[in-house]
């Protein structure tokens, strides 16, 4: 019946909403429109999903125009409710302690994959997936159809990879049954898309006369999944990629209890780039304390930073101040990406050949402004290019 | 401790709110034990959360329903208290994350204004009771489960019979067969029926998913609905007796009756009778089945709507 | 010139008074005693010391019976201030995350050896001890003449054991020069007292003419120490109390990173009587509001708490509620050691044979009281004769 | 966040704690990344503790001294925030456990009224300057080194050379040659020493415990009193540009000598002289070599001592 986000109701002539709501995250300033939105027009009333999306009800057929575009202003009329590329995760290590890898961060990503190469799945009901961040399964990934485990694997010179458990075969069969889901096999997770696009592809090419997932998988059994995947599981050709987790910018470190873990996933360029800012402002307040040497102090503070960040987003290394002055002359300046006028690590490290005057801390801090102001506008016109 | 005024009118819940602050400051002196502080405020719908020093609170929506003002009273209380993010979970409860644990009293304080509950969301109690979201519309329902999944959510709402058990314990209820709310990897499952003209469930047991998932069995094909309360009372009671404690991989019911086995497990549900709070329990839906009242009439303004995708959104087979 | 607990200043007529605080843990209440002491006859100040402990200065010499008096009545004045017994020990897994095993546990232990069957360490101020809840180093394990390094060990069968490192051999030689310790051997750490043993009565009976400890060191070897200890160190005959860890009730778990973890050492046997105490309190208020079925079910907790406080002090498994009747009855009953008029299970379980009426709910209720004051006097009794 | 009035006279201090709720309240609004809200904490002397939502607090007491009226304040605020119970390390802080991370600025308020901080007391800065218990009163001392464990304190807190930097670093006085200030272990130990008549310490560099204890290297037999805190300076300014700040175990500054040598590290020392802030800096003792004022004269009346064991306890040699 639910063929897709409008659901005729038992009761004549009313209709259920289905709204697909991504990770089943909504910010309150939505939340608050729907709220209004149903007081008035959907009898004071709407339902949390178990997929994690909201349904409403007992709306009449004249107003579901109205509904569609309020909807839409709130971005929340995207296919595919309950559908495959409707994803279940947990929030991994997001929020949670006992997250071993990032399943929000997978999340969005095998979404992209769906939406943008395998349209009809926003329409496909019968086949789910669901991520789970560890082995207790609050993703549920071990009774989807297709399932991700979020684990770690040691590579041969005891690195630390983010990888994922794939499962398949799990699903409700209705009236009080359902199947459990097989382990597979174990890749680094950066290759789950590759993953899903190889499960996607063979099923649709082998498929005879529309048979279910579930028919199809039990005909070909679990060593048939296996042969197709193992390309993709060896942890000997890793590139840099591969040890970082989805959402995240810096390498994997697999937090089990070091002290306070760690584990969010707010963007650290942006962090560093406002640090920066924050960095320029302390050296004109000390500059006018005349402490003309903590001035100086902030703008290397906000040459370096700013430096970090840039190099950051080129997942390059940054493991000591003094190296982060000679990567960011590899990597920006010698090859003419930014034009500086001199060598970055000579600009700096003027700071070495200069005593503390009033002079000094005002020319140094200008140039700081300046540099600033070049690795903003650099980022921005990257950034352009990505999107 | 800042003692925040509670305007809640109910003496139970109040006394809920005011003790949970006293426990808070009992456990900054230094007074109560780790172990039973995190007991009691799991209990209460507060868990620790990856970052240090800030919680996560679980709000608890009996099958998933809200009013207009239940809502807007959660964003209220996610701005004022959290990060004005909403987390909907797979278990219909909403979290929200970065919550100071000072202040969890008067954050709950704020939800029981409109009747919403932290109580027993999180913690080794009866969790959040679902139900399929179409529950109450959907075509294929036998009958709308909703009354009986609120009758039970109230009945063990602060029982003392599963306050402490060794592990948690989840309930859920399907509208129909096609099974949505997931009866076979839950504690208690319930499928709606009816035979000769009367209301029940096909009862499943012991379901879980977890590290190591287990398929429900089937306790009854057809329980009548004035069994439904005195049956969960018995299960349960069995279950804070013979539930494993220590090893808290093996404390959920479905390794007890892996273990016993289900006969077994069947014969001391039985053996519960005499001692259960009540041999039958008449659940009255009819409060729920009031006229669905969808004013106004007139469709408020509105710009014009993309029709191809719209239809594409609307598409009804 | 450090001797004992009084040393004279460079300011003739002077004294410092050495106050030794155990673990560094001092309860504000003394304190401010202290505080008040120092503002009127020690020049309003004091030094906290780096072993831990307090030091007053510029008392004079008329006022040391005084001093000696006042500390005397906070129990401040047990001697060994900078000695053998002032053992270090950072707080473990008390308040530390990273924590593995107790050190404060050990070293409360160990000082009560030393103060029971060393007593001449009590005046030794060149031998230190120090312990370490885990590698970190922050109770200073590794420049100890003796240090203990906490960490866990893995039985053949994949039981964990709290277990201790055992290092010699540290020290300070002083202007600017000092020694760091070997590791020697990992034994449980329950047998740390017998290795603290093993080590000092070898170092007395074998020591020639006075030398140092460290000299005694160098001259054997660390293989003699090694053969010494190896006997501890065997994990095949570990005993019930070789699973708990110093200053806990509860067998050990290594708390790792596992979601929330835990770690303090209130008294559980005295919260769960506690609890009980709680839960009769809760059967009188639901059978006041007429709710005999609640009422049953807080004197049925009553009983199995009450039951689980004492297992729990013999040490015994009280994996469910069901295991703590039979263990109870087989513990206490069986034994004559409680005499309850018939067997603890039948007597709870009435529960199950009777319906939840006011009259069984008011002798149900009874019972459960006299229950809790037996197990009070039972429990007084027991501490008596343990202390 | 509820703002407290603070009555703190020092602007510095003041600006410092409104910050500190700013970003607790940040924090908690989830728009402060956990990593940048610990390092900021940890300067503030905010440490995570095992029991989940508590913290313990670091109160950072310059060679271990309080007077009377600071122990008292540091008692109320442990009654009023924590456990009643007051931790020594053996770095000479006062450490304090379970309190709620909402009340630090109000409790850092209340200490600062006392003249007591808890800024970098934690995290990658100069941690607390610590000295041997007797200096000021031991008869071995060359010189009371007190005054110049409290320049260093003063001259190196807030100062942006060391806020920021890869790991933390511990500087020690001893009061003699005994060394009780363990200058072996410690990244910059001083030891006092008297060359023709003037004043000046044996530096000692580099040396640490941890998994990977290290020996401190002998960086100047004699330096004079006014070169301490430049050479301090010049050290500080080396470990933050060339120390390791991604992998944490080869962070302190004993891993970066053992990487580059000590006499590459003394090159580097020397290469810093121009941008130093300072080319001296001397430090008058004076003001702590004030009348020590005993009063009163009269000895209270006190109950009669068992002489026996006040001889043992007072047994001077």
């Amino acid at each position: 019946m639910e063929k897709n986000h409008v659901i005729p109701q038992k009761q004549e002539g009313l209709f259920a909403l289905g709204v697909k709501i991504k990770l089943g995250d909504i910010t309150t300033e939505k939340a608050r429109v729907i709220a209004h939105l149903i007081k008035k027009y959907a009898a004071n009333e709407l339902r949390f999903s178990l997929r994690q999306n909201l349904v409403l009800r007992h709306i009449k057929e004249a107003f579901l125009p109205f509904f569609y575009q309020e909807l839409t202003q709130l971005g929340l009329t995207d296919l595919g409710f309950n559908s495959t590329s409707d994803i279940t995760a947990c929030p991994g290590t997001d929020t949670c302690n006992l997250g071993i890898a990032s399943s929000t961060g997978m999340a969005v990503e095998l979404e992209r994959v769906l939406t943008k190469e395998y349209p009809k799945y926003l329409e496909n009901k019968d086949l789910t997936i669901k991520i789970s961040g560890c082995m207790n399964a609050c993703g549920q990934h071990n009774m989807a159809h297709i399932g991700f485990q979020g684990m770690s694997i040691k590579t041969k010179e005891k690195l630390v990879v983010p990888a994922v458990q794939i499962l398949l075969g799990g699903g409700v069969l209705g009236n009080g049954k359902g199947r459990f889901a097989d382990k597979i096999i174990k890749l680094p997770s950066k290759r789950s898309p590759q993953a899903l696009r190889i499960i996607l592809d063979d099923f649709d090419t082998h498929r005879i006369n529309g048979e279910s997932f579930l028919d199809y998988y039990d005909k070909k059994g679990k060593l048939h999944f296996y042969t197709l995947l193992i390309p993709l599981s060896s942890t000997t050709n890793l590139n840099e990629e591969d040890f970082i987790d989805w959402g995240n910018e810096e390498r994997y470190v697999q937090a089990v209890g070091v002290g306070e873990c760690a584990g969010t996933v707010i963007d650290l360029v942006t962090t560093l780039m406002l640090d920066t800012e924050e960095k320029i402002s302390f050296a004109k307040t000390s500059f006018k304390n005349g402490k003309y040497a903590d001035a100086i102090y902030h703008s290397y503070s906000a040459f370096v930073n700013g430096a970090k960040a840039l190099l950051i987003s080129e997942k390059k290394k940054t493991n000591t101040k003094a190296e982060i002055l000679s990567q960011f002359d590899e990597t920006f300046v010698n090859s003419q990406k930014i034009h500086l006028g001199s060598d970055f690590k000579s600009l700096v490290y003027q700071i070495k050949s200069n005593e503390p005057s009033a002079h000094f801390a005002e020319s140094y801090s200008s140039q700081a402004v300046a540099f600033l102001e070049m690795i903003k506008k650099y980022r921005k016109k990257e950034l352009q290019r990505a999107t | 401790m800042k003692s925040f005024r509670t305007e809640i009118e109910n003496p139970i819940v109040e006394k809920d709110i005011i003790e949970l602050e006293k426990k808070i400051h009992l456990y900054q002196g230094g007074q109560l034990d780790e172990e039973r502080f995190r007991s009691l405020r799991l209990a209460r719908g507060i868990y620790g959360q990856r970052q240090l020093g800030v919680q996560m609170i679980r709000i608890k929506l009996p099958y998933g329903k809200v009013t207009g003002n239940q809502l807007l009273r959660i964003c209220d209380v996610a701005d004022e208290y959290s990060t004005g993010k909403l987390h909907i979970t797979t278990r219909q409860d909403i979290q929200i994350h970065h919550v100071s644990l000072d202040r969890t009293p008067e954050l709950w304080a704020q939800l029981e204004r409109d009747d919403l509950t932290l109580r027993e969301a999180c913690g080794n109690t009866v969790r959040n009771v679902t139900a399929s979201a179409l529950a109450g519309v959907d075509k294929e329902e036998p009958f709308d489960v909703t009354p009986y999944a609120d009758a039970v959510f109230r009945f063990f709402l602060r029982n003392p019979i599963c306050q402490e058990m060794g592990r948690k314990f989840k309930i859920s209820f399907s509208a129909s067969d096609k099974d949505t709310a997931l009866s076979y990897i839950h504690d208690l499952g319930f499928i709606p029926k009816i035979k000769e003209g009367s209301r029940g469930f096909k009862v499943m047991l012991g379901g879980g998913l977890g590290s190591q998932p287990r398929h429900a069995d089937v306790l009854f094909e057809f329980l009548p609905c004035f069994k439904l309360i005195p049956v969960i009372e018995s299960v349960l009671r069995v279950f804070d007796r013979y539930g494993e404690r220590a090893k808290r991989q093996k404390a959920r019911m479905k390794f007890l009756i892996k273990k016993i086995g289900l006969d077994a497990f069947i014969t001391q549900i039985e053996q519960e009778q005499k001692a259960l709070s009540v041999q039958r329990f008449d659940i009255n839906p009819t409060p729920f089945e009031k006229e669905i009242n969808v004013n106004p009439n007139t469709v408020p303004p509105h710009g014009d709507v993309d029709s191809k995708k719209f239809t594409l959104w609307k598409k009804i087979m």
